[in-house]
């Protein structure tokens, strides 16, 4: 409680720092679910109503990278784009775009296993459905997205919370610069650090009061 | 034309869907009755693609693949008219077909929220809403009152006429096979009982044939 | 304490715009403990008001530092450990000598009652002996960073190499900051730069300083330019800001500079946290 | 692949503190995922079925929670934990134990509201049809669960493989200890802190190489 | 005995339930009859406790919730013997159970790989394995075939007999509605167009009555 009212007087203090580790701790997240999902959900479905061979190794392996670390995840795409790495040329270390690639990286199994496990559920019957009144394969898909668009929701909320809340990826590519990449993990990792406690325990309510309002408003989409 | 030669499924040991030869003219109305388990929706899944048997072959020789309505047919998200529009050819008028079928007034309210006869009815009318040369029905009308059940019979008959399809149907109701075909296919636990004119059928050779159809009779 | 530079530096930071061509910032790379120690944080500011130029510092454990600078990623370097950043040099990733440019120092904290004994040892090598003899609880960085490496020609001097598995030793693979919330919460042993310290010294109620100012204790910081024609960039997308680096390190050392960083942590502790090197 | 031939080396060495890496790891998630499990799969699914007044808000902070920075999960069982804390008579700072403690914390909410949401798409059919049998709200919670039993196994593997995934958690509350509390995560991270870049990959790959095991293992229950 | 008085159902203003008085007497067996969506499965399931009334009451005297199978019942997963023992009451004969519904050589088959008919038999089986004092079936044979229809009619009627059961029971078929019921009851439109005993309901008050019998009678 003590902590929840220190957080709402953090934000209103409407200290200009704070203002900017929001904002981009905001436009990182939601672009990269939003990303992770256009990548992530149409191919999840596929694969869920798909009956192929490989479909087991496929899946199993979406699975194993919803296993990989964070700092993994960062490191990867630090070797890759780093300027003496072989996508150097993009120079985009240490900016906000090169932490939403990370975080692609890493929410996109997720999304993807999820929306499989999801549409499973429901392929079978729908494909034959579907089928016998002569629509296509990238029709059936959209029809079964269309069915799980509710549990959608949901699944984005899981990756946007797994976004939100990431730090070892994030603090490796962006640099965890003040004023530039600094977003609220790498704040509460600093502060924690620091052990400033206190602040880092203000900060982390602030980022749960920010995810709640995100839940709050996607709520009657995932509930419908 | 379907052709069918050889045609083998078989689950699991205890089940064998077995067809040695059965040949459906264009035109033809097939009503496939026989008693559950007997594999009509086996049969009319096979032919329809959305299962492949273990052996033997068939074709349909219009080409174009078959317009086929599940035993449960799934109903979309989504309102009556949105369900409709989806099985739809772009020719058909579709505020027509929603009258026919008696889903005019309906046709706004969520799928999700229909009784069960007129989510079979949605689905019929989706079915009806394309084209096709050769339709199967797997017992589209099990749930439907009576009064519907022959608006709808004559919807499908007008349906046929127009499109000079091949219908294979399957159902308990003796009602319906005699109205609606003119041969009818007997099962019996995977294997063809009976397939004579609708007509005819009266005089079955098969000594289950004969039962089935004194049961149906007596009915 | 940490507010209040942040909040000159934001006023400093809206007050640019339009004033000619902007100047290409400019990529500092550095250990977590120097900027936990919140020095940068009150320098830059100043560095901005007279140069132009901003700043971004990305700080990561001293092989991420590094790593960042050998991958062209950083122009500048400000470090404090000594053989990487010889192994730096070496390799030709820098423009510039090794310029130690000021120190701070170590320092031995652990509990009140110091079971060791170690506030009677004479220098930072005794103490280390004493510790192990003692077999009292002894957090480690062991991270490789120039604080771990700092600890490690310790206890070569002292001539004990602590066994790694025994239960006195900690090993927590971490940065300053968390390695002293861990210390604290054990009652251990640490050695720490007196920087970090201070700026914590609120959370640590258990743990104080128990050995300092011996003259095996010194912490020197070096600032190390990368080289733009490192052998390593040849034909990547590397690009130093060479005359942005230039700058800075001039800064530095210029009276200025100087000055500030010998007032830094007076006002906040009370005392000078660090010491320039003068040429 | 050089990576993964150096994985398997690596493993294959026999390296005592690798080996007690590994074990520490694996110890860790699997006990966490069974605990978080045991927890969040029952209430979820019972949140899944239910209609009563507050089910909407509930999901919402569960689905918040999701979005838990693991440092701040590991903050909040420190400060519990710690010996000046309100439980600091544990005395389980730096241990396995308090490690699966804060893992419980950041696993538990996820797999409530994925088991909710999987639970969700049959839940009015099949109690509505389970009442009508007579069957008490116990059990069907008990049908329901074991309807989803296929989905529970993809939930349990998200849960575990965001476990051993996870760093900023356990290496507060665990410590990073060598030779006691160091795991993969906390491994890789080290590795790259120190600019040992290859072998952090190195044991990136080792660690994926455990979970594709894992997941393997799994897979067969979980496409049933 | 059930007693429904004042009892109304509103779904988004396209239909209402609206049942002023209802009595029906112990071991009665009630078919309820009437078109697509007149309300049937609507009033089988607020009677059931599925669904909530908005207003008006009703009471079941044996107090015990009544046993109820809905139009599309729920298959768990699992075997056939392992979805009949879940309705078990203790006393029950499972064996003989399956036996008379035809699923003795079924028992082991999955749930998911029955026909449409046989999960509609199976479903039955696990209804009647428990012991209900009151009964709501809502087109409990819809899909199965015609001797299968006798035999779980004949089933039924032993169960109702040997535990003198008030049964409810939705169809759309005569012959069932029929050989069943001691009263019919005719919803249209969510309201009681008829409710007499089965012996004279061949001549019923209202006009819709006199249409919905005759058309059954053509039938
Ligand atoms: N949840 C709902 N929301 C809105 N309308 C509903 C809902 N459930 C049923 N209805 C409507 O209420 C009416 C009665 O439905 P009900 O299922 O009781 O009909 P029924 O007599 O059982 O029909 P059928 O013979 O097709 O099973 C229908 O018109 C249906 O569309
Ligand atoms: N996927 C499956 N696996 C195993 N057995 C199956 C499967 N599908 C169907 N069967 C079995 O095959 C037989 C034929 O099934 P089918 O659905 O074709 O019967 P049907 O004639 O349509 O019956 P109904 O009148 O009940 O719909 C049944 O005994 C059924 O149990
Ligand atoms: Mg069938
Ligand atoms: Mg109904």
């Amino acid at each position: 409680m003590e902590y929840i009212k220190q957080a709402i007087h953090l934000f209103l203090s409407g200290d200009k720092e704070l203002l900017q580790i929001v904002r981009t701790t905001l436009t990182m997240s939601v672009f990269s679910t939003v990303i992770s999902s256009v990548i992530g959900l149409p191919i999840g479905v596929a694969l869920g109503r798909a009956e192929f061979k490989g479909k087991g190794i496929i899946l199993r392996i979406t699975n194993t990278l919803m296993g990989l670390p964070p700092v993994a995840a960062g490191l990867i795409v630090f070797m890759l784009f780093r300027s003496v790495g072989p996508l150097g040329s993009f120079r985009i270390m240490f900016s906000v775009r090169i932490m939403v690639v990370a975080q692609v990286l890493l929410i996109t199994p997720v999304i993807m296993g999820l929306a499989a496990s999801a549409s499973n559920v429901k392929a079978k019957s729908l494909t034959e459905t579907a089928k016998g009144i002569g629509i296509r394969p990238t029709g059936q898909i959209y029809l079964l997205m269309r069915e799980c668009a509710p549990q959608f929701v949901g699944i984005m909320l899981v990756g946007f919370g797994r976004s939100i809340a990431e730090v070892g990826a994030v603090s490796l590519v962006g640099g965890n610069i003040q004023f530039k990449t600094r977003v609220m993990t790498t704040a509460i990792l600093l502060e924690t650090n620091k052990g400033n406690f206190d602040t880092a325990i203000a900060l982390t309510m602030l980022l749960l009061l920010i995810s709640l309002v995100v839940n709050t408003l996607a709520y009657p989409y995932w509930r419908k | 034309m379907i052709k069918i030669s050889g045609l083998e499924k078989r689950f699991s040991h205890d089940f064998v869907l077995k067809i040695d030869e059965l040949n459906v003219a264009k035109g033809d109305r097939v009503a496939v009755i026989g008693p559950n388990g007997s594999g009509k929706s086996t049969l009319l899944r096979i032919l329809s693609g959305a299962i492949k048997q273990d052996c033997g072959h068939f074709s349909i020789s219009d080409g174009a693949a078959p317009g086929y309505l599940p035993q449960s047919p799934y109903c979309f998200a989504g309102s009556v008219e949105f369900n409709v529009r989806m099985g739809l050819d772009s020719e058909t008028d579709i505020e027509k077909l929603l009258r026919d079928c008696m889903l005019y007034d309906l046709r706004k309210k969520k799928s999700s929220k229909l009784s069960g006869g007129e989510k079979q009815r949605m689905c019929f009318a989706r079915m009806l809403a394309g084209k096709y040369a050769c339709l199967m029905l797997d017992e589209p009308f099990s749930c439907t009152d009576i009064e519907t059940s022959q608006m709808l019979e004559k919807v499908l008959d007008d349906y046929c006429r127009e499109n000079d399809v091949t219908l294979l149907f399957s159902t308990h109701l003796p009602s319906q096979a005699f109205a609606l075909s003119t041969k009818v296919l007997i099962l019996n636990n995977g294997e063809i009982a009976e397939y004579s004119n609708t007509s005819s059928v009266s005089r079955p050779d098969s000594e289950f044939g004969r039962k089935f159809i004194d049961q149906w009779r007596i009915c | 304490q940490g507010k209040t530079e942040t909040e000159s530096k934001s006023g400093v930071d809206s007050g640019e715009q339009a004033v000619e061509p902007k100047k290409e910032a400019i990529r500092l790379a550095t250990t977590t403990s120097v900027n936990d120690s919140g020095l940068l944080g009150y320098l830059l500011p100043y560095f901005k008001e007279d140069t132009g130029y901003d700043v971004e510092v990305a700080s990561a454990g001293t092989g991420i530092a590094i790593g960042y600078a050998k991958s062209g990623d950083a122009d500048v370097l400000l470090v404090h450990s000594k053989a990487q950043e010889e192994d730096f040099i070496a390799e030709g990733f820098s423009s510039t000598e090794r310029l130690s440019f000021m120190y701070n120092f170590f320092v031995i904290c652990g509990p009140s009652d110091d079971p060791a004994d170690i506030a009677e040892a004479e220098n930072a090598a005794e103490a280390f002996r004493k510790i192990a003899a003692a077999g009292s609880a002894f957090v480690s960085r062991g991270d490789n960073s120039g604080t771990h490496d700092k600890e490690k020609n310790i206890w070569e001097s002292a001539g004990t190499t602590p066994d790694k598995t025994a239960e006195w030793y900690v090993s927590v693979g971490s940065g300053m900051g968390d390695t002293l919330n861990k210390a604290n919460e054990l009652k251990a042993y640490v050695i720490t730069d007196k920087a970090t310290y201070l700026s914590m010294k609120q959370s640590l109620p258990n743990i104080q300083i128990l050995k300092a100012d011996a003259d095996d204790m010194k912490n020197t910081y070096s600032l190390l330019g990368v080289n733009p024609d490192a052998a390593a960039f040849e034909g990547t997308g590397a690009a130093i800001n060479s005359d942005g680096a230039n700058a800075f390190i001039e800064w530095m050392h210029s009276g200025e500079a100087v000055d500030l960083i010998s007032d830094y942590g007076i006002s906040a502790y009370g005392e000078q946290l660090f010491y320039v090197i003068e040429k």
